[in-house]
């Protein structure tokens, strides 16, 4: 199997699916000739051309919606929002129009439309450039939500989300696009709607979701030296969401974490402690343990920032203290 | 709707009083909404055209029949120009299976794709960016269509408006952007939300050719309208065409309008209602009109039937078309 | 004590403050000579006057971000944004600055705005009239978020809101601007982050905000009739929450229903549920079970409205689930 | 900054060299912050404005002390410009504490109240509106203030800056909109984004009084920004100034700008620097210009010397400052 980056595998799954089908195309701002801010469409602009490669003005909610308009003209646009914290100048777009066309027009219309954007802190950005805004959309019916961790799950659901007839948000993650890692040689699309069990374990099922998916099987390693078994579970998709797979997987193990790079508070994070109580309540041994960035904006400083998000030692300060805990309370 | 008059240049009397009939479906029909809802018949709440018929019969009358519209949360005659059958229309705002929106969407969110109608939009200018979106669709499949976008003078102050128009214009789309300055937005006069007269302006800061009509008479706003989807449809690039027109009546449907003299709507019912000065320059006699008028009454009485009858959808169909499969 | 409408306590808690105080002033569509969509401004205009009863044009991101602009300089303003759903037009003001600017100017600024909307459905709006969103801002580290359900709560918290040098988001619920309750002669501000018991009991502890409170107190009227005897809390202010006040009612009861109009996935219940198990996990008697809308954006038809939304019968039925539950599963 | 030659009609050549020393502040300072990039020592990304400083310094030298200033990821040379000392300017890239945002809000996030920089903004376009409240309230209170905001020429292309600058006419607050339209935003050509060449068409948009000046002759840009302040200040409605500029270097700190003719910069660089263009003009000596160079080499020295030695916040600090108590 080949082995790409998570950059690369962006690329391969809207560079192919680009070329079966010229109803794909793409537009945002800077993705042309500079290949994306973050590098993700360097060369495509060669390989397709201005019409298909889509230099946008600085215009985040007439993309998005522009996006809309083609989805709905039957072809199926890939919109690129620089940074996440972008979203916020399109959520008119996401939430009312992509999300709904299909449910107000009583199913005459669908909006196959990918929102790609991406985010992540670590890097001193500061407030307005790296926030992880997943879980707002969550909330959206007629959205779908996407997050994936590893470069053959990035390509796989990014080609898999570009043919769905629904809108789809696709969150990157800024600290991965240089990560490595093996990809089937053709791309095989994934459903959108299927965890993935990194790591399986009995003691403590860690659900994490885009860094802290790296960040949690570091902590799983380390666990393990000290005698606990965690298992990793990564849903990929936040909605449509694997609950059968969270669920069984704590069922399983009888305890959970959940980590997040985004704030935890209203976080996704809260909807998996809220689902795993219900579903699991019989099971569980202990609370679900939320981590995740503390309440507070991204400071520049690097030592603020590096306080504020979650890393390998929170996950497993989370993991030490579910499994430290008596079953059955 | 594509009929050989469109390239004429004046318009024969027949077609003027087809015209006249639409304008005059679009007025009844909204007069029964306005009884039908006063009666507490329909939920939600609405906003008729009433004043604005010209503008729509107009300007979709020039548009073929695989040409898009997005509407707004006025959108009633916008509609039944664009071809939605009166039944369906009601059906709607009764909130039946048989609606144009199957009962999910209500007054301000029709729509009729087979018939062109990609959506009415209770957001201010949130259907425009789409209609940037499948013009550019039709573009890059180099289909000779155009999507052509209602709204109001208000949706002219909202962000949206600006980045549509700049990104139409930037890419030459055939869009058109038919803006239907009513002098209101909602309570909002000019004066307390539009530091210009000239609407055109507006167009002008993206390059975008501009046009503008007398909405209120039919005639000229189809010509103009023709001329705009031509414009856009041979590739010349995108129109704002500004259509002056009147609401003779409130925002909303028991709008009390405090805001508003009295003598204004007044005055402007007597000289500013595009049935009237239609009828009066095809001089129709009295029969003719009346016979129109009957017919049109059987119609709308007749969609009110059909929506009574209607099948009112089952609860839990509320969970259906959230997700194309 | 008088009894007013919610309506008139939104409208009180403006005028006084505006009569108090030179620096607070409201902006928003349609406030002046209409008085608003909903009524509320009725009379302000004349007798405050224009400077100071703003009409605006249709511009929710501009008139959010003057009111940033004039609060950063000084002023008090108070924002209407007519329909909840619209601010996803403004929701980049409302989250990169006004929640950010003091942070990142290391505490040199203060904003100390307030946006007021409101939304609810039961009236067959649709689908982009009457989402209740309130979840997102939670999410914001920086906003304050208010949701209050009653006449004297909507007067207090408002005021006290106006007078916060923080911007708060401030929800009303459309279908609660009639209802009477008594208030106060005067005007008593209520201290953000203090929830409240309606009603006190033993069995069951539901947290309930806006319609859902007055809901919930019929499902607790109904439930005793059944010998169950339902504690209803709300916390008034989603964001700071009276998380003591919240847990303690919990640890009392041993069980938990959440119930907000706002789609159950993702929405405040997910939170609150998340807390209840962390912290009152050894005293949960059954699963929080969470009452809110079904997965779907808001439909036309009234059969298909009342179907999505919750109503008193939903949280009768959560009550009765949780109770009839086995303690310690 | 007030000071008796604002209403002169030439400036003294000591007034220039004293903007000329403020240019090649900026210069010096931005050149060192990419040497203090590359070597690896600045957290975040970086924008400098090399190529810009004679808008920065014409404009808030037009200013007075309590006139306010909001700015761009692109805005270190507005905040030397308006009077924050390089110290605390480079203390903030090293994220300390003596930071003008103490170490929270980086090169994107500059604030400095007490200079009346009420803070850069990382979103494009996302300080528009702070400036038209602010503004606002000035006018409200009657103080004889005005606040301006800077911004590129890819933000006009955002809804923000359409319903802010028609806010700001609307309401005819004391404003100013000083677009540096520099020709690139980011990548982005002037024509992959803009649609007409001359910007001053969006403001005329909302009627908006517009100027435009070479933004490359410093005593050009003051004499304008001067021109619309005292327009705003007087109550004679917002103004939107338009500097045409060039940035001379990448958009960001090693920007390998892959999308510009390499023969571009070069050319711009010979014809198009402000600080050679004011030197000729007035002709400054060798010695004196080889004393200011080392004046300003020894101050931008100093504010590294000062920031590495600075405060590192505690982490835990990370949670103040998010409530005002
Ligand atoms: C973004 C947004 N803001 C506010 C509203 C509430 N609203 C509905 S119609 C309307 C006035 C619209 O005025 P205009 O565009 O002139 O259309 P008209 O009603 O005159 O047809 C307003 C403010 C809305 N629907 N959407
Ligand atoms: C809303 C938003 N979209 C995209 C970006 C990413 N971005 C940062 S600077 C920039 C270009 C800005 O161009 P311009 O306004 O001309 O300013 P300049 O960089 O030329 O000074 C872009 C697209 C952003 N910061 N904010
Ligand atoms: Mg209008
Ligand atoms: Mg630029």
């Amino acid at each position: 199997m080949p082995e790409i980056t998570y950059r690369e595998a962006v690329r391969d799954a809207m560079s192919e699916a680009m070329r079966r089908d010229g109803d794909v195309f793409i537009m945002g701002e800077d993705i042309a000739e500079m290949g994306g801010s973050m590098g993700v469409t360097q060369g495509m602009l060669q390989e397709f051309g201005p019409e298909r490669v889509r230099n946008t003005p600085i215009s985040e909610m007439a993309i998005v919606g522009a996006g809309v308009g083609a989805a709905m003209a039957g072809m199926r646009p890939i919109v690129e929002i620089m940074y996440q914290d972008f979203t916020t100048l399109a959520m008119e777009q996401l939430v009312n129009q992509a999300a709904k066309h299909r449910y107000m027009s009583g199913g005459q219309l669908k909006v196959p439309l990918t929102v790609r954007t991406q985010g992540g802190a670590g890097w001193s950005p500061g407030a307005q450039h790296a926030q992880q805004l997943e879980a707002w959309f969550v909330h959206v019916p007629g959205l779908k939500v996407v997050f994936p961790s590893t470069p053959e799950d990035v390509r796989g659901l990014l080609f898999r989300s570009i043919y769905d007839d629904n809108p789809v948000v696709f969150f990157e993650h800024r600290t991965l696009y240089g990560i490595k890692g093996e990809v089937p040689a053709e791309i095989e699309p994934i459903e959108l709607g299927q965890g993935r069990i990194h790591r399986e374990g009995e003691d403590v099922t860690v659900v994490a979701t885009g860094r802290l998916v790296h960040e949690a099987l570091a902590a799983a390693a380390d666990a393990e030296k000290d005698g606990i078994s965690v298992e990793v579970f990564d849903p990929r998709t936040l909605l449509p969401l694997d609950e059968e797979g969270l669920v069984s997987s704590v069922k399983k193990t009888n305890r959970c974490v959940v980590a997040h790079e985004a704030i935890v508070r209203m976080g996704f994070g809260a909807e998996v402690a809220a689902l795993v109580q219900e579903r699991a309540f019989d099971y569980l041994d202990a609370p679900v343990e939320r981590v995740g960035a503390r309440f507070s904006p991204l400071p520049f400083a690097p030592v603020m920032e590096a306080y504020v998000i979650p890393h390998e030692e929170d996950v497993l300060a989370a993991i030490k203290r579910t499994v430290g805990r008596n079953g059955n309370g | 709707m594509a009929t050989a008059e469109k390239t004429s240049k004046g318009l024969s009397p027949d077609t003027l009083k087809e015209f006249l009939r639409e304008m005059l479906l679009i007025r009844r029909f909204e007069e029964k909404v306005e009884e039908r809802f006063r009666a507490g018949e329909l939920p939600g709440f609405l906003h008729v055209a009433i004043g604005q018929e010209a503008v729509a019969v107009g300007v979709c009358r020039a548009l073929e029949d695989d040409d898009i519209i997005a509407s707004t949360h006025r959108a009633h005659g916008h509609t039944l120009a664009k071809g939605t059958h009166p039944n369906a229309l009601m059906a709607e705002l009764y909130g039946k299976v048989e609606g144009c929106s199957r009962g999910y969407g209500g007054s301000m969110h029709l729509y009729d794709v087979e018939n062109g109608n990609m959506g009415a939009n209770a957001v201010v200018g949130g259907g425009l960016p789409a209609i940037v979106g499948a013009a550019l669709a039709y573009k890059l499949r180099g289909e000779p269509r155009v999507a052509l976008a209602f709204f109001g003078d208000g949706a002219t102050n909202i962000g949206t408006f600006h980045e549509a128009l700049n990104l139409a214009q930037l890419w030459k789309v055939p869009a058109v952007f038919v803006c239907e300055n009513n002098h209101y937005a909602e309570s909002t006069p000019a004066h307390q939300q539009l530091p210009i007269e000239d609407l055109t302006k507006r167009a002008e800061a993206f390059g975008m050719t501009a046009m503008t009509v007398d909405g209120q008479d039919v005639e000229v706003v189809y010509r103009t309208a023709l001329e705009a989807t031509s414009h856009a449809r041979e590739g010349r690039g995108p129109v704002f065409l500004l259509a002056e027109t009147f609401r003779l009546t409130g925002h909303y449907i028991g709008d009390p309008q405090v805001y508003r003299p009295k003598e204004e709507i007044r005055e402007l019912r007597r000289t500013q209602d595009p049935l009237d000065r239609l009828r009066a320059t095809l001089d129709v006699p009295d029969d003719e009109w009346d016979a129109m008028e009957r017919e049109i009454a059987e119609l709308v009485d007749g969609s009110v039937e059909f929506a009574k009858n209607g099948t009112d959808p089952e609860p839990q169909d509320a969970l259906k078309n959230i997700y194309a499969e």
